[in-house]
């Protein structure tokens, strides 16, 4: 037992030396840049922080409101305000430079060059841990979700990135793909050094009066734990596809979504909407996962990955046999 | 901003639909200062995930009690009436800035619409206890929708209007302001947007009708930036904003609004901003 | 007052002599054959039944576990279980013939020729009242879903269910397709009298020991309110794509659902999940619309149908301005 | 099968984690026949959408009195085992089909694993009312989970395994099973899905064991169709059997189990079946 406390490894490699202490990361666009709970949350603790979706130019985002809330769920339509990445690198990477929490910074936008030309400002910048390609919000009219609904724009993305920067890559999937295996496969062979999945579902609400759409900008992405069952879905038909690791996103708010998200094959989990309710979750998550690997005697929660894949049991048939009445 | 427990020490329906609560939360009483908000969490009922701000409607450092004053508008205020006494509840706060009150000025005029009572209440308090004088104006769409008096300091001048006219001066409550311009040295407005835009096109025609010089007071605002203390002080208008929230912290961006100079977030920013920070008609 | 209440018209017409007494349907596959709840529910005040989805041979579904429930929501994988369109209507039709509420026949198949040919075997059949066509289930393994993502195959269905037969066709959608709308154009180009939207999502959960998938097929639809803001924002979209009428589906429970749905487009609604939680309340809906019509002084619910489409308001720019911070 | 509401009268923490409800609820008791069952409603707390199914442990048709026993292991149980006294909770029942007990039994063996002991509790009282003979056979993992004999008729024979041997019998409940298996004209099982079907395999070969002829009731079997109440009665071992529960009438094929006749839906051909009415290896 004193044994087992002192071996447990939650370490989490996202590949091209990004190493995680833990697994439980904060989701972007709900941690800001991780100042902002720095008063409430032990944010050095976190596994790493994916700060807001960061673009070339500057961005005023979406007229209000801007989020409201959903069945287990909200939409946000914030529309990727933020300063741009120059902003993002005077304000906020010299903070980051000394942090211990590694910052994964999220990258927008509507074409490939923009996409590049981020990734080309933030390499070899202090304090820039890694990048988290957005292919796929579904809050700006042009640009990010057609990346993310077919395998060619995918590919073609994340090879351009790749070539741009030796950052550590992750590729962000929408929920939306018809089939996500095939996406996933594509930014695999272009070079992506992780995936992470998902992104929210384009959805909307209507304004009490019932006389417009709720939003300023009409639609909005659904996030929290009504996302979850799809989000689960496509880490376990991910996992499937491609051999990188995956982080799971979507809903997660306790220590069973963790452990369910693993089983469905995500190495990682980032914690989003939660955070609003609870900002201490991810801190809690990251002991009561600890915990939890204790008691179940493993020396690492990457025993758990994977548990409920077909590889490892019998596979169901997928459809019904046809009997006569 | 801290997150705390608050014990529910009292509940009562104030006026029809509409809830007092008192809290027991000495951090919030004793941090807090007039014009911020607490966010609120509604565990595990029906699946709401956000928590709810609300105005820190009165504190009181001493008894280490906090109140705060919310109308039942949907499944958040609904679960938070339905708290008993003893019951504990999840607060963040206090959270936002607050009024800013010049030390000079003498007479103090509060506009409030409905609801936005909870947004100043704490400030009446707060200036009496600094020896100001304090007019309140309020306005409601009719008689049984009125904030009691009995529940304001004597020495405060309250002054109604309703809508339908059924108490007080019929119509709105920005009719009234213009017998208190002249004599207030600053304004502060909380309620529904129409009438802190009212409020703001009335602030900023202020000097001509009052034929007051403002240059000197221009001047000094250049030397201070636009929403700092100092400018926010200087203004005359500081109307207190609503907007829905995710985080309430500045992280997440979902309570924007457009200012004159850019994006403002409600909940950090805010929700106390002076008249002339707001993009009222703002185009995005 | 008095007048009102005599002349408050909530009838719907979904094309082709479908005349519906009122804008409350329930949904395909959670009212079974409209005999189930006969102890419990009024079952003839509503305004449509739509039955179990209907294969041209039995199909004897998937292995259990078949639900299981999620945050607001639920998922199903019963994998079209049902007694082939022979049994249907041997067993059930000759009940709903004599039945003053009209049943709607979901159809569902894996090619275009089973679509054709249960379509021809309803055709002329007493009790049927029309055919609702689920060309958007993702639960079964070949089939379905293919049509309801690419408007080619979404056309060419309905074209040749519509060649089949003059009973009225309801096409039901996916809240899946990358695009829905252009989904939409082709079945209403291909002849259809109405449009059902949305079907579930694709989702899954994972079993309590984490060592297998919870469904005994792995995968279910998403259900009930957590589909809500998709299956609102399919509708909105939808509306403003094709002329013909609408039915909103997904999470409705209560008033302010109806109401929501009718704002984005849907001229009527079909409740489905929360029919498991409260059984009467399609019958208590049609009442607490005609209520809440009467205090509005509306003379019809149609009057609400549309009235958050941009048509009638200004639109809100769709993306973020960019600004010098 | 009835919407009503039943008036929670007391609730209590039977066993570790277990809770022991009785409800004044009439109708429930009018109607209700061992082996039925309630769908019990959750509303508005965290999200949840779906109705709880729990067997319906005791009735009492003179005091309009039912129980449910239950172990708290998700967000519905939780939500349950809060209630209090006053409350009314919203059920839907009695829905199933029951036990079938041949009125020609004398000698009835109930076998229960754990909390499907809530499944054959009314069974005991029904069939001692009726004059016959009841044993009881009862597993557990350990002690601490032994249903208390006291809240049992003293009528019942009741014979305890744990797998722990730290009560009764050490191991299996299953393996009580051969001692009475003579004695009984009829057994009822209720239990997790492994028990069951072990108990099935049991019954499969029993009249090898026993060298009784089966000829004659074969013959008869023939007449009655499977799954009727004859040929239900005329089997040896019925079983309870559990699954996930859409609408719990029959309307949504959730809790659909392959039979020997094709799919079975457990809320309404079931939740009690013949055993040899289940295909124990299914393959779909
Ligand atoms: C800084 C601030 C201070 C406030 N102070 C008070 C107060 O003192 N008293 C009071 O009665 N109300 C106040 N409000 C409004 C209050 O937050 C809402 O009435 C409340 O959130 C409604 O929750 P609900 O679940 O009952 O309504 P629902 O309409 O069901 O809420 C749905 C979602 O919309 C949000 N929402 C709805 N209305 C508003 C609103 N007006 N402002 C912000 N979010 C909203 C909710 O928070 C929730 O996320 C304040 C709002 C802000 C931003
Ligand atoms: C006919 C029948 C009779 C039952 N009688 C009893 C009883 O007397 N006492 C008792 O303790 N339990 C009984 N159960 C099981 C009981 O229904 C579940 O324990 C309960 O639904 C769990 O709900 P939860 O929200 O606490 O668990 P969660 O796991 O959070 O529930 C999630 C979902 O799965 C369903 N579910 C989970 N476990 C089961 C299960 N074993 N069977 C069916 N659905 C399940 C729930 O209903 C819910 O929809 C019975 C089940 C059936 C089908
Ligand atoms: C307010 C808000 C803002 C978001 N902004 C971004 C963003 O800028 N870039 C991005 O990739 N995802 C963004 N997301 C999506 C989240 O990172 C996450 O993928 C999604 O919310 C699902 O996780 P959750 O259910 O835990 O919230 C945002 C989500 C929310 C709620
Ligand atoms: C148990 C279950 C079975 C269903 N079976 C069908 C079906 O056979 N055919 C179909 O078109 N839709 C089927 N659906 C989908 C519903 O008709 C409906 O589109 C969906 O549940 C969304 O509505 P809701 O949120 O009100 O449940 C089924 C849904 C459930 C929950
Ligand atoms: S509510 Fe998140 S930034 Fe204001
Ligand atoms: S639970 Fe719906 S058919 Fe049994």
């Amino acid at each position: 037992m004193g044994r087992a406390l002192v071996t447990l490894d939650l370490s989490v490699d996202l590949g091209r030396g990004l190493i995680l202490d833990n697994p439980i990361l904060v989701a972007s666009g709900t941690f800001g840049y991780g100042v902002e709970y720095g008063e409430v949350v032990d944010v050095q603790r976190i596994g790493a922080i994916c700060c807001k979706g960061t673009t070339l130019k500057p961005r005023a985002g979406n007229p209000p409101p801007r989020v409201t809330e959903t069945p287990a769920g909200m939409l946000n339509s914030i529309g990727l305000q933020n300063p741009g990445v120059k902003g993002v690198l005077e304000r906020y990477a010299p903070h980051w430079a000394g942090w211990q929490v590694p910052v994964v910074v999220n990258v927008a936008g509507e074409s490939v060059d923009d996409y590049v030309e981020v990734a080309r400002r933030l390499e070899g910048q202090p304090g820039i841990a890694g990048i988290e390609l957005n292919i796929s919000c579904p809050n700006v009219g042009k640009g990010g979700l057609q990346f993310a609904l077919d395998p060619d724009g995918a590919g073609a993305v994340t090879a351009a990135v790749r070539a741009a920067t030796d950052l550590p890559l992750m590729v962000k999937l929408s929920p939306a793909a018809p089939d996500v295996r095939t996406i996933a496969r594509a930014i695999a062979d272009a070079g992506a050094d992780a995936l992470s999945a998902t992104n929210t579902l384009s959805g909307m609400a209507i304004d009490r009066r019932r006389d417009r759409p709720l939003l300023g900008n009409t639609y909005g992405g659904l996030s929290g734990p009504a996302l979850k069952p799809v989000a689960l879905r496509v880490v376990y038909e991910v996992a499937q596809a491609v051999r990188i690791p995956i982080v799971g996103i979507g809903g997660v708010g306790s220590l069973d979504d963790v452990l369910d998200f693993m089983a469905a094959g995500a190495v990682a989990v980032q914690v989003g909407t939660a955070v609003f309710a609870d900002p201490t979750l991810p801190v809690r998550l990251i002991d009561e996962l600890a915990a939890h690997c204790r008691a179940e005697g493993l020396q690492t929660h990457r025993q758990l990955v994977g548990c409920a894949l077909p590889a490892r049991r019998e596979r169901p048939s997928t459809k019904g046999v046809e009997y006569l009445p | 901003m801290k997150l705390l427990s608050g014990e529910l020490l009292e509940s009562r329906q104030l006026l029809p639909g509409q809830w007092l609560q008192r809290f027991h939360a000495p951090w919030l009483a004793g941090g807090a200062q007039a014009g911020q908000f607490v966010h609120v969490r509604t565990p595990d009922y029906s699946g709401l995930v956000l928590r709810r701000p609300f105005s820190i409607n009165t504190f009181d450092r001493r008894s280490g009690e906090a109140s705060i004053h919310f109308r039942v508008t949907g499944k958040g205020t609904e679960w938070l009436a339905r708290m008993r006494p003893g019951d504990q509840i999840e607060m963040l706060g206090p959270l936002g800035r607050g009024f800013e009150v010049d030390p000079k000025s003498r007479h103090v005029l509060l506009v409030a619409g409905g609801l936005g009572m909870a947004g100043v209440r704490a400030l009446a308090d707060e200036a009496l206890a600094d020896n100001r004088q304090v007019v309140l104006l309020f306005g409601a769409s009719t008689a049984r929708e009125v904030y009691p008096s009995s529940l304001l300091p004597a020495e405060v001048e309250y002054v109604v209007a309703t809508d339908d006219g059924s108490f007080g001066h019929s119509g709105r409550v920005t009719d009234l302001v213009g017998r208190y311009e002249a004599w207030a040295d600053q304004c502060f407005a909380c309620g529904p947007e129409p009438m802190l835009a009212a409020m703001a096109r009335l602030a900023a025609t202020r000097h001509q009708r009052l034929g007051v010089a403002r240059l000197a007071g221009r001047g000094r605002g250049r030397q201070s930036p636009r929403g700092s203390s100092v400018a926010r002080r200087r203004a005359w208008l500081q109307v207190s904003m609503e907007q829905n929230m995710g985080c309430a912290v500045g992280a997440c961006l979902g309570c924007v609004i457009m200012g004159t100079d850019g994006p403002q977030r409600v909940c950090r920013e805010g929700p106390v901003f002076a008249s002339e920070e707001i993009e009222w008609d703002a185009r995005w």
